[in-house]
């Protein structure tokens, strides 16, 4: 699930400064489930901002909607009627979301009320962490599913460094350091041969980006 | 089976849990109190939360009561004490006499129009006693009634716009299958250990007396000069584990009452010094022992029991004590002593005892027939509930009224087979 | 129609039916008296109050919130009242963000017999506003 | 919001004298101009019968279809009302009450404050009842069988209890016999039957009931249901079956652990544990050589444990009985707050035994086929006493049973920091799991001597049969609502609510969407406050209400 965070309130002032009418979208997906971007933030958001402009003394209209992904063209068009009615939306949906809105919407400026941080899973209420980095070449058949690119510190291919601690990370003691992860997974499945192998750097930068994929059929 | 009714006497927080119980299965009970309002004893107690609670379970009385007053298959025989009893189990028939100068609480509508109008002053005669009284209505003080002073005086009883109030003592009869016995305890006298010197030193409380400060006024005061109190000196097993007086058992209260007192002093006044005086710690108890390792980080802990207590000063206190760790007798002073005082059994017990027919046990709590059984008295079809038949606290004197509901429910269940 | 002169804070308590309604409604019946400028939400629990509840009160004019709970460990409902405090601490944040005093809500714990609390808390939260003065998104009407 | 609103609102000045601090007459004329309240009436005691038969009357005749009171608390006469306005054909729901008794009148006694905040307060629930929502009830058929685990002394208490109850009870235990701790114990003090006995009288009971199913041997694998409807699925051998029932208890003692590493010494020939001297009292013929002396000592690895405590006093006056010889004990408080426990260490006291007591752990050594005690006896300044004995007897601690581990995590029920079963509220619900219908009692959850153990037996069993007592249970139907539209199943309230009350369901087999189970809901809207969705409704309390009730701030102070 991609997890994002809501942009301070300060930066968002500034974007939709002089704009008198504006639509909050929030999306249904994997920002609703973080507690991002759902029908709840923007209701938030859409209340700290009429406060604020209460404050201020300036009038700003808000509308409000949430749209089942924000990510498909199609699923954005429903907003077509509200968006004509504003000078700006404001989407809170992860950077697809926002560029989706912006292509569909190309006279009405749209701006990001969040930062999308990285794709990962809940590890308790309210707390997700990173665990995957779309890196494109996935490595996790040798490393017993844990992905030392993202879940180690240094991103190290080839087992840990001298800093593991206990199996926790010396960069970060509140962490586990992935490398023990992966021993003790590969372990259990017998499997630590899977270690012995050496894999060369890897050069991220001959990953093309914008990244694409053609599925052959559907 | 449903539809038998069950009597049960005493409506503290026993028989509220076993009436409670006991309608929830769709009994009919008649909760018979002698006090004009139910709730008993610990109905007065207060709150001893800091931040956390300090889980003494005082507030769960209070909900209790208004689930009994919500409660259609509860009646309640307020005002009225047990004084025949005839038959036996399924189908008992009890005399009660309902005491004169009551507030009927079927009628009463809890306006406050009595106690505006009552003519005794500055003390009135009739009013509510404290928020949240189950049954909601007022009562009459016949200490300071005109009525009880052999004057002619109706105005209340005039003004009533509900007609609730009534002068006339009345006996009622009910027919039941079944008694539980929950009369409560006494809280022991402290003028009984004279030379801790209760009701003589201004400062020298109980911790009864503290539960009361607590509860109107939400924070402890020095009686002698309104001041917060600074250091402070509780003194354990006043009345309880003394053979001496009778009382050869443990209270079972008093350790963790004080320890919750002690820490909501420290609480409300984070600079008050507070000593606990001991014979043993009474520690166990889930999530207990570790509310007392918390409140050894501030609060002194000291083995032996205090002999003697003076008042030096008007605001000073003395409390003398065998130091066992140095030898020999120490002095030590205090601004406030608050006596840890323990359960007694009711003095009225040997009274229900004789008219119900069962038997009184140690040191004058009814006894259970088996120690395994604790409810079951001599007496077929009569139980007991809560601290009439031993020292317990709120959370073990509700678990043996429910204990006692539930007993009932099977022999009238097992009789209907 | 406004008093002169003195400033008379709107505050909206939500309160807990298992604890802290029922201890304004002790206040009441023990005649402890407290200033009447308070309007009393009842909530089941007080986890029950969602931070946009708080964030409308301050909408509609609110000067300051409270949010009234059990005891911590004794809530019915187990983590009601630590929600809710959780929640009191972010509408403070998001009130900050706004340039809103974030004192102007705030979470307290009582028992349902604790009427003479009740009324203390309502008293220095009263004050407390009173020096904040009016919430700065009042209508000035 | 209703577009056919007919509010009804019924004023009580509480005997009239509510109607000294104010005009009621002029609130009702205020309340008049709303273009929605269809009937307003000033009664001066709607607590009682006769008030009420008017205002159903009233609420017949004007074809009122929401409620509101404007009285004394909620607290007092909520349910009062809501059977009123039920009889009359209202939905018992659509009842909105303005408190203007205890929080008005009678906490603010300038007339004009209070007057308009009364205003105020019957204003919000105006607001708040166009907003109300019925709640219809339903009928839920419930298993009335009941499982219980253990087939210690609790456990089987607890059947027999159930079976007195007429509820139908499978009792499975693990081990190949019934009894548990009872076939270690010597005895039972400060009960006087003996341990064999007890456990005779008991088993023969078990045997005489036709309704209760003893199954030994077995372990439960795994439950599936709610409460009402739980399969509980039995391993014995290699053989499974499930069996259906409505509650679940749990009476799964405990197991006690002697632990070198905390104690600081090892056991030997000379250091024994208290069931190791259990079993040479229980076959005390088979000791060859008697112990001239003999120490007990507890305290010293769990301070608070009254368990461990009582069995050295029991195990004190069984070795004085069986061995005579010299007893002591020593120990650091004397845990004596529980059934005649004052009278035991009497009794320990009257047979002989000495007690000692310290505050710092005693040093233990073996000295010549002797144990050495050496320890500061804090009733006599702290003296050092070295004291030689035959026989140490050395306390245990209790320890959850092997298998909570795992049945906490398939039962999702919770377990405390020591691992045993953690009630949902050790002081609101002693014997309640955090999942309605499973239930713990004895020492599987807590530490209790054997009396507050069999009380435990019986409340659970009324437990059970209060919600199993009828083949139906009523409840309140969809009371929280989820909208599956809205749901986005991100398990947030899934994992929030505390009584596990909601559960993942299917929408026609197409959408997995969040769904409350309402026999276990208790209503108190935590879910709806988290969902991200705003997928979450409260009927009683939901957010159009709450934000009804301030609408009108600031508009009558």
């Amino acid at each position: 699930m991609i997890v994002a965070e809501r942009k301070p309130l300060e930066d968002i002032k500034e974007m939709i400064a002089g704009y008198k009418k504006i639509l909050l979208v929030g999306c249904g997906t994997c920002v609703t489930i973080c507690w991002a971007g759902g029908e709840k933030e923007v209701a938030v958001l859409s209340s700290q901002l009429k406060l604020a402009s209460k404050k201020d003394g300036n009038e700003l209209v808000i509308l409000e909607d949430t749209i089942e992904r924000q990510c498909e063209k199609e699923l954005v068009e429903v907003l077509k009627d509200k968006v004509q009615q504003v000078d700006a939306v404001l989407s809170l949906a992860c950077g697809v979301g926002v560029q989706t809105i912006a292509e569909m919407f190309p006279d009405t400026p749209a701006y990001p009320a969040l930062n999308t941080t990285f794709m990962g899973m809940p590890e308790g209420e309210g707390i997700w962490v990173e665990t995957c980095r779309a890196c494109g070449d996935c490595f996790l058949d040798r490393t017993g599913g844990v992905c030392p690119i993202v879940r180690c510190a240094k991103g190290l291919l080839n087992g840990p460094c001298g800093g593991t601690n206990n199996g926790k990370c010396e960069v970060d003691p509140e962490k586990d350091c992935a490398w023990t992860l992966i021993y003790r997974r590969l372990e259990q499945q017998g499997r630590l041969d899977a270690m012995r192998k050496y894999y060369p750097p890897r050069n991220f930068q001959a990953v093309i980006r914008p990244g694409k994929v053609e599925a052959l059929q559907a | 089976m449903a539809n038998e009714s069950v009597l049960v006497i005493g409506g503290g927080v026993a028989g509220i849990a076993s009436a409670l119980k006991l309608a929830e299965n769709d009994f009919q009970v008649y909760l018979v109190e002698r006090e004009p309002i139910i709730g008993g004893q610990a109905a007065l107690f207060c709150c001893k939360a800091t931040e956390k609670c300090s889980q003494c379970s005082v507030c769960l009385i209070p909900e209790k009561m208004l689930e009994v007053a919500a409660n259609p298959q509860i009646s309640l025989v307020v005002n009225s004490e047990v004084v025949g009893i005839s038959g036996g189990i399924g189908d008992f028939k009890v005399d009660l006499l309902q005491k004169s100068g009551f507030v009927d609480p079927e009628k009463c509508i809890a306006c406050g129009i009595c106690t505006e109008l009552c003519p005794c002053e500055p003390e009135k005669g009739i009013y509510l006693p404290f928020p949240e009284t189950v049954p909601r209505t007022y009562i009459i003080d016949k200490n300071q009634c005109l009525r009880f002073k052999e004057n002619e005086c109706n105005v209340c009883q005039d003004n009533c716009p509900a007609g609730a109030i009534e002068f006339a003592q009345k006996a009622k009869e009910l027919e039941v299958s079944a008694v539980i016995v929950a009369t409560g305890f006494e809280v022991f006298d402290a003028r009984e250990k004279g030379l801790l010197g209760y009701s003589r030193c201004s400062n020298v409380l109980t911790g009864l007396d503290l539960e009361r400060m607590f509860s109107t006024r939400d924070s402890a005061t020095l009686p002698s000069n309104g001041e917060c109190p600074q250091n402070i000196a509780f003194i354990q097993c006043v009345g309880s584990r003394d053979e001496y007086i009778g009382n050869g058992y443990c209270s079972q209260v008093c350790c963790k009452y004080a320890m919750r007192f002690a820490k909501l002093l420290q609480y409300q006044n984070p600079g008050a010094k507070v000593t606990i005086f001991y014979i043993d710690l009474q520690t166990a108890g889930k999530g207990f022992g570790e509310f007392y390792e918390e409140c050894k980080e501030t609060i002194r802990f000291v083995r032996g029991v205090p002999v003697e207590v003076c008042e030096i000063s008007p605001n000073e206190l003395e409390v003398k004590y065998e130091d066992l760790a140095k030898g020999g007798i120490a002095k030590e002073s205090y601004d406030l002593v608050v006596l840890s005082v323990g359960i007694t059994p009711r003095k009225d017990s040997w009274d229900l005892a004789r008219v119900l027919g069962i038997n009184l046990g140690d040191y004058g709590f009814f006894d259970a027939q088996d120690i395994l059984d604790s409810n079951r008295t001599n007496v077929d079809g009569i139980f007991l509930a809560g601290t009439c038949q031993a020292p317990k606290d709120i959370p073990e004197s509700i678990a043996h009224g429910i204990q006692a509901a539930s007993k009932v429910i099977q022999t009238l269940t097992a009789r209907a087979m | 129609m406004k008093a002169q002169g003195a400033f008379l804070p709107d505050i909206v308590a939500f309160c807990c039916a298992q604890s802290a309604y029922q201890a304004a409604d002790a206040a009441g019946s023990m005649g402890i008296t407290y200033p009447e400028n308070i309007r009393v939400i009842r909530v089941p629990c007080a986890g029950r109050v969602d931070v946009l509840h708080i964030l409308r009160a301050f909408e509609k004019g609110a000067d300051g919130v409270l949010v009234l709970g059990c005891h911590e460990e004794a809530c019915r409902h187990l983590s009601g009242n630590i929600r809710a405090k959780n929640r009191v601490q972010r509408v403070n944040t998001l009130l900050q963000e706004v340039g809103i005093d974030g004192e102007r809500v705030e979470m307290f714990t009582l028992a349902p017999n604790q009427g003479p609390r009740f009324a203390r808390i309502v008293n220095e939260v009263n004050e407390r506003i009173k020096e904040l003065g009016p919430s700065p998104v009042k209508s000035r009407a | 919001m209703d577009k056919d609103l007919r509010l009804g609102v019924f004023l009580c000045d509480c005997g009239g004298t509510l109607s000294k601090a104010t005009d009621f007459s002029a609130i009702k004329a205020k309340l008049q101009k709303f273009s929605d309240v269809t009937y307003v009436s000033i009664s001066h005691d709607l607590c009682l019968k006769k008030a009420q038969k008017a205002m159903q009357k009233d609420i017949k005749d004007n074809g009122i279809n929401r409620v509101v009171v404007a009285a004394c608390s909620p607290e007092l006469h909520e349910k009062d009302f809501m059977n009123v306005i039920k009889a009359a054909g209202v939905n018992s729901h659509l009842l909105s009450m303005a408190n203007i008794r205890e929080q008005c009148f009678w906490a603010h006694p300038d007339k004009d404050k209070a007057t308009k905040k009364a205003m105020a307060q019957i204003g919000m629930a105006i607001n708040r009842a166009r907003f109300l929502e019925p709640v219809e009830q339903a009928q839920i058929s419930v298993n009335r069988d009941v499982l219980v685990i253990g087939g210690g002394i609790t456990g089987i208490q607890a059947a027999i209890e159930l079976s007195n109850l007429n509820l139908k009870t499978t009792l499975i235990e693990k081990e190949a016999t019934l009894g548990g701790k009872l076939n270690q114990f010597a005895n039972l003090y400060p009960v006087q039957v003996t341990p064999e006995e007890l456990l005779a009288t008991k088993l023969k009971q078990v045997a005489e009931r036709q309704d209760i199913d003893v199954l030994t041997s077995a372990e439960l694998v795994d439950v599936s249901g709610e409460v009402g409807n739980f399969a509980a699925r039995i391993k014995r051998g290699n053989e499974e079956s499930v069996r259906n029932c409505g509650a679940i208890i749990f009476a799964t003692g405990y197991n006690t652990e002697f632990s070198s590493q905390i104690c600081g010494f090892e056991l030997s020939n000379n250091i024994i544990t208290q069931s190791q001297l259990e079993g040479k009292l229980k076959a005390s013929s088979e000791v060859k050589q008697i112990p001239e002396s003999v120490c007990l000592i507890t305290n010293i690895s769990n301070e608070h444990s009254q368990v461990s405590l009582l069995s050295a006093l029991r195990n004190a006056l069984g070795i004085k009985e069986k061995f005579g010889g010299e007893v002591c004990v020593l120990c650091q408080n004397l845990k004596v707050d529980g059934a005649g426990l004052e009278k035991l260490y009497r009794d320990c006291r009257n047979k002989g035994v000495l007690f000692i007591k310290f505050d710092n752990s005693p040093r233990i050594s073996e000295q010549d086929g002797k144990v050495k005690i050496e320890v500061e006896d804090v009733l006599v300044s702290g003296e050092q006493l070295t004291l030689l004995c035959n026989l140490l007897v050395v306390e245990e601690t209790s320890v959850p049973p092997l298998d909570s581990q795992t049945l906490s995590s398939t039962l999702s029920v919770g377990l405390d920091a020591q691992g045993f079963y953690q009630e949902k509220n050790i002081h609101l619900y002693p014997t309640a799991s955090n999942r309605e219908g499973i239930f713990f009692a004895g020492n599987c959850h807590a530490d209790l001597d054997l009396m507050q153990a069999l009380t435990e037996a019986s409340n659970v069993a009324l437990s059970a049969y209060q919600l199993l007592a009828q083949e139906k249970m009523t409840v309140e139907a969809e009371k929280v609502m989820i909208d599956p539209d809205k749901c986005r199943f991100c398990l947030t309230c899934i994992r929030a609510c505390p009584h596990h009350a909601i559960r993942e369901a299917g929408v026609n087999h197409e959408k997995m969407v969040a769904q409350i189970v309402d026999l276990a809901c208790q209503g108190c809207g935590i879910c709806a406050a988290v969902c991200p969705a705003k997928a979450i409704k409260p009927k009683d309390w939901s957010d159009d209400q709450i934000l009804a009730e301030f609408e009108l701030l600031g508009e009558y102070v």
